[in-house]
């Protein structure tokens, strides 16, 4: 088996479960558990995309020795491009995962409540 | 083939810790497994050749997100015990 | 044109971004760091518009942008084409606007908030220029972002429930694009769009998975009902200044991005975004209903309108050539409108519809209100009207017919809370203890949008198809726009002349060359409007608001008359139902009247719309002009039923009718004239031309014209039946305006020469007899303050004129010899026996009896019997009136007299349309195949009957004591109900016992039924939205799988 | 539970949309045409030997610039409504241990020194401005448990963060005018591969991206904390 | 035809005639209907007597300017029915002015005075005269109905609206009369007939017991003469329509008299038997069976 198929299928079952989690769970701040879950899912199935069997890591100078011709770096490295893509997805999973658990602070500041069925105002 | 064993094993475990992140009733345990996916995803991200993921993976995810996640429940749980 | 210099579109990103980082260094300097923030978006909105001016003007070419260095597909790219340049340049203008409009709340928040909304409109930006998926992918994040930050603007709870709603969804969504995209790259090789559109995905194995996860992401982006209520609810939190943005920008970019990207799929999912499109269209329209909150009822409204365009996009491939103006119209307008609507909630502050009535302290705010309104919902002059129109007619030509009906129906539903609303504002209470504030900064883009409405609509209406034609509206708009600008500073007297100067130079001069039908029928709208218009110099003070729309009206109605096209004719339609609405929304409590004649007639006119639409297609010709409708070629009893209820619609045949009597009840006194002696002829007039071009035309085996002889005789003895029994003068005027067209209706489906005549002569004589009476009627009401008849009597002594003239009103409504009304009953039984519908002709007779009635009654009960005390002084109706009242006797007087002067052209003129059975005349005699009538004969000999017996009388009682009537009352008791001691409070009451059955208000239980219905099914849908984030979630999920389904087919 | 079950209908479905997308998925055997262009001329266009890096930074350069407004505007958000009420220090806080103040005074340097060393190397070894940032400000966390009291110059995160960004603009605009685009990182020469002064601006930027990402980061964490310490 | 000056004197001298007839029909119908009664009942003449005596009354008051109109249009109406309609068939004198207008004109003229006549009586004042003429206008409406039905009928049957051609068509031996041409139609009339001459059952709207004379009450003197006058005039002319509608015409002034006699009469027979009706009962009677009578006479020629 490929690891890249592993890693994308784990990828997948990650992202379920992140989706179990967000749809079941009462408590924000589960919620938004539920949602990095999701988020790292994503990332594996990510990275999982962009193997190459037997790859190496895309870098010049370690298992590639530099002036390796052209040709056989092609063969020898996996994909960088999925990697450099979710380099780019972290930080911004990163950045809304924060700004989450600030709306989750300023919720239960004003109703000390951490349930999601009590933020229901807003509604029809 | 070791790598293949490790692979599937590290599958195993996150799997594992992001059911238990996710269906937990403590928070603090929640936070951790969820950190913890974060975590053995790097180490599997390194299998995969990426190193630079595995990196940004283990100060990001399991890093930097899990002491937020800590402010805010400090944040919260100070306030629900008194 | 010009050459402007164009600047490289990287500077949009890069200035952006570059200020919003910059503004670090002004955490103290708020009002520096907004003034930088509209200095950065301004350049912004300049760059773009140097490119959208190169484009258009100076045939620039598209230009790629690349970055890094190197070619695309291996770097990120942007492209700077037409639509690019067009949608920055809204992005980027509407941020500019909006940017002055948030001056308060920006500077309330500090430089974070300045940053966070200038990084929105940044992004928004790229969103549209990039050309690399997964960029877009980022561009889309930081927008989402942006705009779940500035949700929070107002930093309160339900603003913070939405936000985390907004990140769930927003978040979820994004995911699944992210997964689409990477299995893109996986199985394309590239994240470039134009190289994903080459790699043809759909021809890998798996490759749909990609395009499906990215185009669903993509329209969960644009909340399709009912997978959003994540949206919703931010609409409704935050505040109206970032609505505006959100609504009018961010929905624009995303609508782009999908038609960017579609193309990476094929035909099938264009069927899937229409239908998607077409989905939240109606979902969205029939949540509005039920709104009480303004931001929120405008939310849905977006939506729907996001998912129209959705619609357009999924047929552009069916829309052809005509894709384009189509989107532009309907996005322009949504843009402006949307926006414009956003920005006057804002300065409403107050969510409640209700309370918007405060919003009249600024009169020219409520103006634009109307105007954003109208525009939103595609009339004229607006350029959503010329995208409908292009539509509708593309539509039909490709043979959808089914699309347009939804589309049709779906504005409808939206034009029934959007005119509900206005409708509030215009006429509820003004609360005094809510505040309004106007401060320049918040009016001025409210300034900006309004007018340039105003200028886009004549741009579009100079693209149209046809649009040249267009300029037989310029000058009477023109005069109505100058109107509007001087209406604040002018006095009723100067307006008036004036206006009634216009009107007579307009109809001597453009419609003096008119023959036949549009003659008369000129004489009818400009003579008539002449006339109405007297009796408005008993109008004090300025009447704001009044002559704009009625010239409106009436240059829609010369309008109809002078057009020689459908597009025209169309266009003038609307413009006087536009004014006309107007004007009966004037009315004290005409609002849910006024509500529901607006929605009749919209509905009316949509109907026309598709008749025409299928008219056009099926002639085949490719051609606007009116005569296509005499060469259809298929669908012709479709297209003669659309129209003749269209047409209806207007004239209030029974079963449309439910909107005519309360909005010509509650009018003032000298609109009642207009919109029942008048307006009401424009119906007849359409019914007119259609007839005349189409002949008869059977559906489904039944000739039509023979239904509309039903129709019109059952609305005749209805309507008759129901005016009997009305409390209310002006009430009851109204329903025997119905009955009266019934007439009209049945004598036009005769289709014969007498038919017409008789027609023809009904429709000249309600037109005046209606005229005089609802003057009349209105003079007295607007003495004694109420309409109720049995509150007054005895008014003969005070009012005697007014009494004259209802007294001829009603002898020659009732058809009495030797006045005017008698020559069309003459006629109509000369018709009927011809004709052979005896059964009809007997019902329209009883009609006539029924009329008897109900004229006896208002006569008797206001002028006659008992004084009331309250009215001792009261005055005699206002000279004006007066002298427009004796006008129309005048009129009476010589067509009693003179009938052939006016019969015997008309019978002429029918001849070449209808040769068979013409009247023949011997001098004032005409003699029809059945018998004779000599009106003047009639006249004569009644008078000196008349005469001698009078003078004779006088004589023998010449020493006749003057009394005064008993003064009998109620024996010092106070029932508790008076009227029910009063004669005059249900006259008829014999009547109503026996035959009380035939009015039972079955129709209007059916129309209020209908609308309880909708009222309930929208009541029951928006139970889906039950305010919870994870239901809402739930559902993204939900949308995505079950279509799915649909698509991949499990 | 009716809606649980629904969920899990749902889910279900999802499952089986996620099972199609798998079984499409067969792995890569070589790299596709965009990859192999990277592998080919990366290292001869850019000059940098982490491939990562070079697409990271100049390849897809705007990517990275809006990841980086991202994390501005999750910080600028979050410093909207999460504001200090400077009423904290009135607060008593428990004082940290010595031992923590001892060993963070210690580490801190050290934790700084590596995550510079991370961005600056960023396109020679794996690692680089996000992940150099993310440890600067993990540093800045330790600093913060150590010394709870010590009031964090946000001033200073925000000047850092302005000036990096403004640089970081100002070289994608330079691109513009001395070589082929926005962010070209050839405005400066290539060098020669594989050492630090090497792939052109690629190290500036990415060290401006450190700069700029470390205290986005750090100012992210003190609103966290001083919300925390607020009450 | 057209108007030459000679037919006034000639047109005045058949009123005069049709005046008279009415009058003493008037005495007589009364005088009969007081024997039927076992009482003795009027003299013949005295309804000249009343006439006398109301124009030579010197009370007199009046209301205002529609108190005024309201005989005026009441005679107007009535005169004018007789003057529109040519009374005996073939006669060049007493065609009156029936070149003016047809059938039609008649139909609608009718309701010329009813109208002025409750306009006067309106403003007096008085509720009695108002009660009459909501009861009047309600019952005499529905009355009209079905006779428009039956008018319809002969109309379709001869293919004319003119009465002279109406009662050409009728000519050669009565079973060429309406009455047996279209027994429906005829029918029909005759039980509208009944409602239009305001005697019992349909006489509520005078109903003397409860409102003293109905929508007149406040009229007298000279006023009341007027309408007296109209009384003699108005049922001749509705009868006369009658005749040449429906039965034959008249080609001889003996004739006229003695079918309107009859036909007058017809009316008396039915109120000596039945007793008054009330308003709303009034007019679901007529709703009822001469509607129905009317509707099936239409319907077949319609359709039949």
């Amino acid at each position: 088996m490929d690891f890249g198929q592993i890693a994308v299928s784990v990828g997948f079952l990650l992202i379920l479960i992140g989706v179990w989690g967000i749809l079941t769970q009462k408590n924000i701040i589960k919620i938004v558990i539920g949602f990095s879950v999701f988020d790292t899912g994503l990332h594996m199935i990510m990275v999982g995309i962009g193997y190459v069997k037997g790859g190496t890591a895309p870098i010049l100078d370690g298992a590639i020795a530099p002036g390796t011709a052209p040709i056989n770096i092609v063969a020898g490295i996996v994909d960088p491009v999925p990697q450099a893509l979710v380099l780019t997805a972290i930080v911004i999973g990163l950045g809304v995962t924060a700004l989450m658990l600030a709306y989750v602070v300023r919720l239960y500041e004003d109703r000390k409540s951490l349930d999601i069925s009590s933020y229901e105002d807003l509604k029809w | 083939m070791l790598s293949l064993i490790i692979m599937i094993s590290l599958s195993v475990l996150i799997l594992a810790s992001a059911i238990l992140a996710v269906q937990t009733k403590n928070l603090v345990v929640a936070v951790i497994a969820a950190g913890l996916v974060s975590l053995m995803a790097s180490i599997g991200y390194l299998l995969l050749a990426a190193p630079d993921v595995a990196m940004t993976e283990a100060a990001i995810g399991s890093g930097l997100s899990t002491i937020i996640f800590f402010y805010v429940l400090n944040r919260v749980r100070g306030r629900d015990n008194g | 044109m010009v050459n402007l210099i164009l600047i490289n579109p990287i500077y949009i990103i890069g200035i952006g971004l570059g200020t919003a980082f910059l503004l670090g260094f002004f955490k103290k300097g708020k009002s520096v760091a907004w003034a930088l923030m509209l200095a950065a978006l301004a350049v912004m909105t300049y760059i773009s518009f140097t490119w959208l001016w190169s484009f258009i003007f100076n045939g620039q070419l598209p230009e790629q942008v690349y970055t890094a260095g190197f070619k695309p597909p291996f770097s990120i790219n942007l492209l700077m084409g037409k639509s690019e340049a067009f949608f920055t340049f809204l992005i980027s203008f509407v941020g500019f606007l909006g940017g002055i409009y948030l001056f308060d709340k920006l500077k309330e928040q500090g430089t974070h908030a300045i940053s966070v909304y200038l990084i929105l409109i940044m992004g928004l930006n790229g969103i549209v220029m990039t050309r690399d998926i997964f960029n877009l992918f980022v561009f889309l994040e930081i927008a989402s972002i942006a705009t779940a930050g500035l949700i929070v603007l107002t930093p309160d709870i339900k603003a913070f429930s939405a936000g985390f709603k907004y990140m769930i969804a927003s978040g979820l969504i994004s995911g699944f694009l992210l997964i689409g995209i990477i299995f893109a790259y996986y199985f394309g090789g590239t994240l470039n769009i134009d190289f994903l559109i080459q790699a043809d995905l759909l021809a890998v194995k798996g490759g749909v998975f990609a395009v499906f996860l990215i185009i669903i992401a993509l329209l969960l982006e644009l909340k399709p009902f009912p997978a959003n209520g994540w949206g919703i609810d931010a609409y409704e939190a935050s505040p109206a200044g970032i609505n505006a943005v959100i609504s009018a920008a961010s929905a624009g970019a995303v609508y782009y991005v999908l038609s960017k990207v579609l193309p990476i799929a094929d035909a099938k999912w264009y069927t899937v975004t229409a239908v998607v499109g077409m989905i939240t269209f109606l979902g969205s329209n029939l949540m509005g209903i039920k709104q009480a909150d303004a931001k929120r009822m405008l939310g849905y409204s977006s939506v729907g309108q996001v998912g129209l365009l959705l619609v357009f996009l999924g047929l552009s491939k069916q829309l052809g050539i005509n894709f384009e103006f189509i989107v532009f119209g309907i996005i322009i307008s949504h843009y402006l409108a949307k926006a414009g609507l956003f920005w006057l909630a804002g300065i409403v502050k107050t969510g409640k519809l209700k309370e918007w009535g405060i919003l009249r302290r600024k009169p020219v705010l409520v103006f634009f209100m109307g105007t954003f309104i109208f525009a939103l919902l595609g009339l004229p002059p607006f350029p959503s009207f010329f995208a409908k129109w292009t539509l509708v007619m593309t539509l039909s030509a490709a043979g959808m017919n089914l699309w347009v009906g939804l589309i049709l129906l779906g504005s409808l539903v939206e034009a029934i809370y959007l005119f509900r609303w206005l409708g509030y504002t215009v006429k509820l209470d003004d609360n005094k203890e809510l505040s309004l504030s106007t401060p320049l900064y918040k009016t001025i883009p409210v300034w900006v949008f309004g007018l340039l409405t105003y200028y886009i609509g004549y741009l579009s209406s100079t693209m149209v198809p046809g649009g040249s034609s267009l300029s037989m509206f310029y000058i009477p708009l023109a005069f109505v726009g100058v109107l509007f600008i001087v209406d604040k500073f002018l006095p009723v007297l100067i307006k008036n002349t004036v206006s009634i100067a216009a009107m007579a130079y307009y109809g001597w001069y453009y419609m003096a060359d008119l023959t036949e039908f549009r003659m008369l029928f000129a004489i009818i709208f400009i003579g008539g409007g002449i006339i109405t218009l007297i009796a408005g110099y008993a109008k004090n003070g300025k009447r704001i608001g009044f002559y704009p729309f009625a010239m409106m009206m009436y240059a829609g109605l010369a309008g109809l008359l002078l057009s020689e096209n459908i597009l025209q004719f169309f266009i003038s339609w609307e413009l006087m139902t536009l004014g006309s609405y107007i004007l009966i929304l004037r009315g004290k409590k005409s609002m849910p009247h006024a509500l529901s004649y607006m929605l009749f007639s919209l509905g009316g006119a949509f109907l026309i719309l598709a008749g025409l639409g299928l008219a056009y297609a099926s002639s085949g010709a490719n051609s606007i002009s009116l005569d296509i409708l005499k060469n259809v070629n298929q669908y012709s009893g479709l297209i003669y039923a659309f129209l003749a209820v269209g047409f209806m619609t207007k004239t209030a045949a029974i079963g449309l009718h439910i909107w005519l009597p309360g909005a010509h009840a509650e009018a003032e006194s000298d609109v009642s004239p207009m919109v029942s002696a008048i307006l009401l002829k424009a119906g007849m007039f359409g019914l007119v031309v259609l007839m005349l071009s189409m002949g008869s035309q059977s559906l489904g085996g039944v000739s039509l014209p023979y239904l509309l002889g039903w129709l019109g005789a059952i609305t005749a003895i209805l309507g008759n039946i129901m005016a009997v029994f009305q409390e209310d003068a002006k009430r009851l005027l109204a329903y025997s305006s119905v009955g009266q067209l019934g007439y009209v209706v049945f004598a036009m489906a005769f289709m014969s020469h007498l038919g017409w005549l008789t027609a023809l002569a009904f429709a000249l004589n309600h037109f005046v007899f209606k005229a005089l009476l609802f003057l009349a009627i209105g003079g007295v009401v607007m003495r004694t303050k109420t309409k109720t008849m049995y509150e007054m009597g005895g008014l003969i002594k005070r009012m005697p004129f007014s009494f004259i003239s209802v007294l001829i009103g009603i002898i020659a409504l009732s058809g009495l010899p030797p006045l005017t009304g008698f020559a069309g009953k003459w006629l109509s039984y000369n018709a009927v026996i011809e004709k052979g519908w005896y059964f009809q002709g007997f019902l329209v007779s009883i009609a006539g009896l029924v009329a008897f009635l109900y004229c006896f009654r208002i006569i008797h009960v206001i002028f006659l019997g008992q004084p009331k005390d309250k009215f001792k002084n009261i005055k005699e109706a206002p000279l004006p009136m007066l002298i427009a009242q004796y006008i129309l006797i005048g009129a009476i007087m010589l067509f009693s007299i003179m009938p052939n002067m006016v019969l015997k052209p008309v019978g002429d003129f029918l001849i070449q349309y209808f040769p068979d059975g013409a009247l023949q005349w011997q001098g004032g005699t005409a003699i029809s195949r059945l018998g004779r009538w000599s009106g003047v004969a009639i006249m004569n000999i009644t008078m000196g009957i008349f005469g001698i017996i009078f003078v004779w009388l006088l004589f023998i009682s010449r020493k006749a004591v003057k009394v005064k009537p008993f003064n009998i009352f109620y024996s010092g008791e106070a029932p508790s109900r008076p009227e029910l001691t009063h004669f005059g409070y249900n006259f008829f009451a014999p009547y109503k016992k026996a035959v009380g059955f035939l009015v039972q208000p079955l129709v209007t239980r059916f129309w209020y039924g209908l609308a309880d219905i909708l009222h309930s099914i929208s009541d029951l849908v928006r139970r889906l939205y039950n305010g919870n984030g994870q239901t809402y979630a739930f559902y993204v999920i939900i949308f995505m799988v079950v279509f799915s389904f649909f698509t991949i087919g499990g | 539970m009716v809606k649980k079950l629904f969920v899990i209908i749902v889910l279900i479905g999802l499952a089986v949309f996620f099972y199609g997308m798998l079984s499409s998925f067969s792995g890569n055997e070589t790299l596709n045409m965009s990859a192999a262009y990277y592998a080919e001329n990366g290292a001869e266009e850019v000059g940098a030997a982490n491939l990562v890096t070079a697409i990271v930074v100049t390849y897809r350069g705007l990517d990275t610039l809006g990841e980086v407004t991202i994390l501005f505007l999750t910080a600028a958000i979050a410093a909207f409504f999460l504001k200090s009420k400077d009423n904290f220090s009135k607060r008593k806080v428990k004082e940290s241990s010595e031992l923590l103040k001892t060993a963070s005074s210690m580490l801190v340097p050290l934790i700084f020194t590596l995550g510079i060393y991370v961005f600056v190397n960023g396109h020679l070894t794996p690692g680089g401005g996000f992940q150099g940032g993310a440890i600067l400000a993990s540093g800045l966390v330790l600093l913060l448990l150590s010394e709870p009291l010590q009031k964090v110059n946000s001033v200073l995160f925000a000047v850092v963060e302005s000036i990096s960004g403004l640089f970081y603009v100002g070289i994608g605009v330079a691109g513009i005018f001395l070589a082929g685009g926005f962010l070209d990182n050839s405005i400066l020469p290539l060098g020669e591969f594989g050492t630090l002064l090497s792939a052109g601006a690629l190290p500036v930027i990415y060290i401006l991206v450190g700069l700029k990402v470390g205290s986005e980061l750090s100012g992210l964490l003190t609103k966290f904390q001083e919300t925390q310490e607020e009450n | 035809m057209i108007f030459e000056p000679i037919q006034i004197p000639w047109t005045i001298l058949g009123l005069f005639i049709v005046f008279n007839v009415g009058l003493i029909l008037t005495g007589t119908v009364r005088k009969i209907g007081a024997r039927v009664g076992r009482r003795r009942g009027i003299r013949i003449y005295q309804p000249y007597i009343d006439l006398v005596k109301n124009y030579a009354l010197r009370s007199n008051f009046t209301h205002g300017m529609m108190f005024y109109l309201a005989p005026v249009f009441r005679l107007s109406g009535g005169v004018g029915l007789i003057v529109f309609m040519p009374l005996i068939y073939d006669s060049v004198h007493f065609s009156n002015f029936s070149f003016a207008g047809d059938a039609i004109l008649i139909m609608y003229f009718m309701f010329f005075g009813t109208l002025g006549m409750a306009l006067g009586a309106g403003e007096g004042g008085v509720p009695f005269s108002a009660i009459g003429i909501s009861r009047g206008l309600s019952q005499v409406t529905a009355a009209e109905i079905p006779l428009i039905l039956a008018f319809l009928a002969v109309f379709i049957q001869t293919e004319s609206f003119s009465i002279t051609e109406i009662v050409a068509a009728q000519q050669g031996g009565f079973l060429n009369w309406t009455l047996f041409t279209n027994p429906l139609a005829t029918a029909t009339a005759m039980l509208a007939f009944l409602g239009s001459m305001m005697r019992s059952p349909f006489d509520i709207v005078l109903a003397p017991q409860e409102i003293p004379i109905g929508p007149p009450t406040e009229f007298h003197s000279s006023f009341l003469g007027v309408l007296s006058t109209n009384r003699a005039v108005f049922p001749m002319a509705k009868t006369i329509l009658y005749v040449n509608l429906f039965f034959g015409g008249a080609t001889s002034w003996p004739e006229l008299i003695l079918k309107s006699f009859l036909l007058y009469m017809w009316s008396v027979v039915v109120g000596t038997i039945y007793p008054r009706f009330r308003t709303e009962q009034s007019i679901r009677w007529f709703m009822k069976y001469p509607l129905i009578l009317g509707v099936i006479t239409i319907l077949v020629l319609q359709f039949g």
